[in-house]
């Protein structure tokens, strides 16, 4: 079910360097069509609908389009993604239309700190099985050994 | 064509793909690395962000133990896994993955991901291993505090590594090579220790798709088997290269069952209504003791419903309907309402196409069953299968011999191995893949700790490199005149064609789905024979534009996976795990000769692969 | 879009294709219609010289009896050929073809087609029923024939019909439409009997190759099957559309394997050098009395082909090695070299793909064995296969209720099928076909004459089907501003992506190759149903241009012929040719009950379907 | 195994109303390139290898390479057709040759009559079994019937 790109939409995110569709996918898939300065599938048959351009495109101009051997033409599926939460809307091919929300993060984009709160490693330490701060994360006591060992 | 700018970036520990192993790796390489005045640095081929098997978000963690709640024990955990892989894992690899992932999971709440929760505050259980989330967000989430710890300018994407650098004299590894995806560039990565997690192979076999639905699999098209790729080029040991996955998903828009099988008590009937479980319950007492214990193993599973195919029953349907009218039996609109959208999440967190499928065919899941149907085969590490690198376990753990001194340390002096590029360790899924490559990490900086001096770099070779990376562009402006039309050319093809081309002979000679997954030993040796005229024609494979370019090499890629698999499933003389493949010829499972793991080494010098056995050790009663 | 400018041409006999039986039907037309001052037209979508399945040439003439020689009589060819379709024929419709073929290949030889000689002057004999030819030829001669015998300027080439016209009160049949594939033109063919041999249907079902093997099967890809869909759409009565061909041929270059078998006196062995007719010999008893005559049936040799294979014991070779040392054993060179030879043009006459795959893989027939599989399924009538229309037979030999006054008409007064285009009469092959379409022609001209009123011609229909012929250029020019790139439009589709999207549904849910040719009732609803969106969604396929129009057209033509195929298997509940298809849920043969033909006619006006069974009689003992 | 054309060779039948190519494929694949004047297959996977193009082309600019998907690259087949016979040249993968040389037709092109010695046709036995000139042609002296009838 690959991607296409509405051209009324489509403002080759304003020929900035790197177009945000083109920048995200994972397959090297989404580029810009220079003269028309618009976006474009160029391989759609290695599209794996991720929708990962379709989210990201500051225009909304991507949608996807079933894969024509396989899906009957007629219906859509729309993401609308903010920062705390996504919207889908399913429109069915018979016209029947469903929406769902779902959280997506629970902090505020670029607010992690990885380390935070995680002693200082010392040298010793690198060759005991521990791994990071695992006495706060990890629940249990201790570092469990199969019975018999240890 | 010019020649390529080239950029040398020195570093202490290399990571090659940042999905979820290398973003674990750099997680714990940023803590350790930092404390030593270490470098680590990602490089990916595509953006850290959105790249990799996750990227189109996840709703499940499929392995967490729940220690803190006392829910399971790692030594459960090892049980439920060697069970499934028919008897033979890497305990210690298993149970390792087992007592850490509790600890990951943790921190991906902490850090912002939305995990289901019961009333009494524990994560809700999908299953007995598998937490519910709401895991659209998971990679960027996970890539946000990997760049973070080894900080943003450490992370070099849209670069396609293609081979790992080696010392010349003391063979241990010292970089990897690359090209920008981007600019006419060449990256030559020093290094004194590199993780491979790259992620595992598929569109190495043909799919059910046609045409442009090609790129609708399950697995994620992009991850074209680089981990093991690298690995066998480098002349790293692997393991159970022939233990691939088969699994039952959801028919065209290949969407996973776990949530419908295991939360949702989902049925699957096939077209006369019965249950293939029943119908084909005596197929389970030929593959004693494994069929008798439950959970039935993922390949007897398949195995069941291939017999009910066979036998005229088919199709096989996921009995949403029936599930769902269960489940929301007598409850309120509202609470109906949260099972729909429950039921409905569970694909739009990950799988997207189908629930476009559905609204495609005016399918309501709570009114009408969907197509089941078994996939082509994927290699991979992390689900419930188990190719990859041979790799030392933790000190602390390992039998006798599978202990050399690091953790998922290949047998390659400096190279580690995480998720998927580790074998003979299954159903590690998201949450084990990243732990697993924190522990990858931790023993790759004791390495690099321990081996102060800078391992060297051969100019001669990197300059054969980087002559063979761009061979493509110069095929295609060579020949291009031969033909009025480009795409039919005597002298060269694409690697499109060449993709499909690999995956028809694998399809046909090495147990597709096209095959019904049978094999035997004169057809894996003309599988061979194609393989090998496939290799010699890839000298004429053809590049007009940099995004074939890095098609070319990720055909190479699955070349080498494909190999790998052919030959380990020729040597192993068994059928251990029917469903997956059959050997014609060797019909029954023998554990009497073949409880043991199949390891190979490529020799990039011959061309040759050594074949051996390495015993089988428990670690868990 | 332009209004496309409109031809009318009247004539009297129209001959819809110029193949094998469209040339026959001149000839003999030309002969009968110029005595009576008829005028005879030949429509034909390519160019007569070259077109239909002969267009490569062939090496054998399948249907010869040699009845000169005392060689056969028809009665043993009605025996041999009610044999391989299981009990089920029509046998005076093969009587008929029998005891007039030879006329056709004597003149065939007159006209100038070389054919063996064996030293007594006898056509050298392949087989019992096939004589070896030097075939490069065989169509450009007879198409000159045929030229010569209407008049050259009777001849409309590169035009595709697309429908039938009738006469709206009688319902006669009055003519055809068809467009240009060259010029932004329509033609309206006006004429008082038109015989329909526009050639069976290939395409229909997925293929064994991907990609840009699409076109190497082995019946010709330019067969989409526009007999039957023009047939069909004209209400005409159709006869075992259930009845497929599914044969043994050499893989991927699907070189035909007759010579192999009938001359070289080749051996097909397995993986393991059992032969399967020895392995599998059990399997014959659960057909009986078809399994024990010999020669096994064709589905019967298939069935165990399966069976073995699905024992792991494929793949199955050609011994072409071993024949071919058999035979020259103790020759000196030159006689040596003849053998080869004639190896050789069997492939190279017909099938040159086999021979440059051949070239390709090294592999000399001398030496090698070559591996053969089963095609994916035709629907043709002049193989071992019987789709087609419903006929009447000849006055002289026709049973009870299988006469209405001429033979070969079809239940539509005044249209009349020949080749391919017949049913229940299989084993024609080119001479036959081209027999069937004299015996068309004449039972036509007789027509003729018995009516002069010419029919008429329904104005509005034919506007409304201009109409329709060009609306793809429409839904392209009003659909491609949806999208920046021309192949993923949400409002439309191009006619390859729709085939594709056929292949695929027939290959899964009707018994094609990927569904090892198993389907059950349930499958088959459900193919109907995706049939059903894909008639809804060919309100949606575009053209580009001319040639995607001609493609937009083609693949209705599969469409129909895919939804009558699968409403016969649907309404036929027994498993009559195991290797051709099964009916999971009817896995047996039942002769009590099956042994009728299933006969099925379109209402054009609701798009209902109405099945019947009509008895079998034998008129040979 | 699609057709190509060889840019060198191929003169677009100079310029003439029909190339021979695309006169005589009989799947309407080839086609000539306006801007180039030189022809090529517009649809490479609807191509049978049937070599009608090949053998007609008047230049010899056409030539087949095998389907990419399955046919190692390498060798070739080349025909060359005269008026009476067809000479194939087998160039295998690893260099071997083979030639084979075989009839086509044993009269001149043109020259049939189709009717020629054919009694003209009567009215009445446009009704009987028999087909034209069958007397002559069928080699027997009556058109069988099933043992039992007539
Ligand atoms: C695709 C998919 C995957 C899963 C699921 C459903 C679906 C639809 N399911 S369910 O079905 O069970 O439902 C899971 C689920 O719900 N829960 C779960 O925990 N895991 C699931 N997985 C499995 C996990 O995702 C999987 O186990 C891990 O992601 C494996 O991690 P890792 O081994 O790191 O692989 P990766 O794909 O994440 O990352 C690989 C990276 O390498 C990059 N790369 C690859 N080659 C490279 C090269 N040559 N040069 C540079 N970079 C180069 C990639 O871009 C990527 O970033
Ligand atoms: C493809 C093929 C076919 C054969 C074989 C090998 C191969 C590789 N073998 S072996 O395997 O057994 O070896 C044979 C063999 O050796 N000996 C033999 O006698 N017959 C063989 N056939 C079978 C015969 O060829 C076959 O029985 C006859 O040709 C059937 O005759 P007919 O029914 O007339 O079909 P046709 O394909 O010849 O002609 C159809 C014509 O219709 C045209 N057409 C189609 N649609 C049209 C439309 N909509 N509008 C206008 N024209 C429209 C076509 O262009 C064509 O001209
Ligand atoms: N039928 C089943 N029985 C037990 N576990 C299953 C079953 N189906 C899937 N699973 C598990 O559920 C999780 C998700 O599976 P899947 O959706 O198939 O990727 C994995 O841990 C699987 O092993
Ligand atoms: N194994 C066989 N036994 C008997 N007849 C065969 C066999 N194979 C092919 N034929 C016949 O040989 C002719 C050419 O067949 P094919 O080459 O399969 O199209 C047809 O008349 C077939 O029915
Ligand atoms: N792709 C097309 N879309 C719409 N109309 C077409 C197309 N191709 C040909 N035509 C029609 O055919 C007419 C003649 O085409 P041509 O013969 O190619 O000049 C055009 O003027 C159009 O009306
Ligand atoms: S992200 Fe959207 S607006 Fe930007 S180039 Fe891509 S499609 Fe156009
Ligand atoms: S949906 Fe995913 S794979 Fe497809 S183009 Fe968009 S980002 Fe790429
Ligand atoms: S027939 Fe030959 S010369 Fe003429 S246009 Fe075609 S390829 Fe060119
Ligand atoms: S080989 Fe035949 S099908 Fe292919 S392009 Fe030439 S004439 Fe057309
Ligand atoms: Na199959």
């Amino acid at each position: 079910m690959p991607t296409y790109v509405n051209p009324d939409k489509c403002d080759g995110c304003k020929a900035l360097d790197k177009p945000a569709c083109a920048y995200i996918c994972p397959n090297d898939l989404m580029v810009l069509d220079l003269a028309q300065g618009k976006a474009f599938n160029q391989e759609p048959d290695q599209c794996w609908e991720c929708y990962a351009c379709v989210k990201t495109c500051p225009q909304s101009a991507i949608a996807m389009r079933g894969y024509a051997d396989v899906v009957p033409l007629g219906a859509s599926l729309t993401p609308l993604r903010g920062t705390e939460s996504i919207m889908w809307t399913v429109q069915f091919r018979d016209q029947r239309i469903k929406r769902f929300k779902y959280p997506i993060r629970s902090t505020a984009w670029g607010s992690i700190e990885p380390f935070e709160g995680a002693p200082e490693p010392d040298a010793t330490s690198l060759t005991d099985p521990h791994l990071c701060a695992e006495a706060a994360w990890l629940g249990v006591d201790k570092l469990p050994v199969p019975s018999g060992r240890m | 064509m010019n020649q390529p700018e080239v950029e040398v970036v020195e570093t202490d520990l290399l990571i090659l793909g940042g999905g979820m192993a290398g973003c674990g790796a750099a997680f714990e390489a940023g803590y350790w690395g930092k404390a030593h005045g270490l470098r680590t640095t990602i490089v990916e081929k595509a953006a850290v962000e959105r790249s990799g098997a996750v990227a189109m978000g996840l709703s499940a963690i499929n392995c967490y133990m729940g220690m803190r709640w006392g829910e399971n024990q790692p030594e459960d955990f090892v049980r439920y896994v060697r069970q499934d892989l028919m008897g033979l894992c890497r305990e210690d690899l298993v149970y390792d993955i087992a007592r850490h992932v509790d600890s990951s999971v943790h921190m991906f709440e902490k850090w912002g991901l939305p995990i289901f929760k019961t009333e009494d505050g524990h994560y809700k259980r999908e299953g007995r291993w598998q937490i519910m989330i709401h895991g659209e967000s998971f990679k960027p989430i996970v890539a946000e505090a990997a760049k973070k710890a080894i900080g943003p300018e450490n992370v070099y994407e849209r670069i396609f590594v293609s081979d790992l650098l080696k010392d010349p004299t003391t063979g241990h590894i010292s970089g990897a090579i690359g090209f920008s995806v981007r600019e006419h560039k060449v990256y030559v990565f020093k290094a004194r220790a590199v993780i491979s997690s790259a992620g595992g192979a598929t569109g190495v076999f043909r799919p059910h798709a046609v045409g442009e639905g090609l790129g609708r699999i399950w697995y994620a098209p992009w991850n074209t088997g680089s981990a093991y790729s690298l690995m066998i080029k480098a002349g790293a040991t692997m393991t159970q290269m022939e233990h691939r996955l088969v699994v039952t998903r959801f028919k065209d828009g290949y969407g996973p069952v776990g949530m419908w099988f295991l939360l949702f008590k989902g049925k699957v009937r096939n077209a006369y209504g019965e249950l293939y479980e029943d119908t084909q319950v005596k197929a389970l007492d030929d593959f004693p003791p494994y069929g008798q214990t439950r959970p039935i193993p993922t390949p007897l599973r398949n195995h069941q419903m291939l017999l009910d195919r066979a036998q005229g029953k088919g199709p096989h349907y996921m009995r949403t309907d029936d599930a769902l009218q269960a489940l929301t039996q007598g409850l309120d609109p509202k609470a109906i309402r949260a099972v729909e959208s429950d039921a409905w999440e569970d694909f739009l967190d990950m799988t997207m196409s189908q629930a476009l499928l559905w609204a495609s065919n005016n399918i309501d899941p709570a009114v009408q069953p969907s197509e089941l149907t078994l996939t082509e085969p994927y290699l991979m590490g992390s689900h419930s299968a188990a190719t990859g690198a041979w790799v030392s376990g933790p000190e602390d753990l390992a039998p006798e011999g599978y202990f050399w001194g690091y953790n998922r340390m290949t047998t390659v002096p400096g190279l580690f191995a995480a998720g998927d590029g580790v074998g003979a360790s299954a159903h590690k899924f998201s949450s084990g893949s990243y732990t697993e490559g924190r522990l990858a990490a931790k023993a790759a900086i004791a390495f690099i700790a321990d081996h102060p001096d800078r391992p060297g770099v051969d100019g001669e070779a990197v300059n054969q490199l980087v002559e063979a990376l761009f061979r493509p562009y110069r095929v295609f402006e060579e020949n291009q005149g031969s033909s009025t039309k480009p795409d039919i050319n005597p002298n060269y093809f694409y690697p499109k064609q060449g993709l499909l081309r690999l995956q028809k002979l694998m399809d046909e000679y090495v147990a597709g789905l096209g095959a019904n997954y049978i094999t035997n030993e004169p057809t894996l040796l003309r599988g061979l024979e194609l393989l090998d005229s496939l290799k010699q024609d890839m000298a004429k494979v053809a590049a007009r534009d940099r995004h074939e370019l890095l098609r070319c090499w990720e055909l190479w890629d699955r070349i080498r996976c494909a190999e790998a698999h052919t030959r380990h499933m020729l040597y192993r003389k068994e059928t251990r795990w029917p469903g997956y493949y059959y050997r014609g010829d060797y019909p029954r499972l023998d554990d009497q000769n073949w409880k043991v793991f199949v390891n190979s080494r490529y020799r990039a010098e011959t061309g040759e692969w050594d074949m051996e056995t390495q015993p089988h050790h428990s670690i868990v009663a």
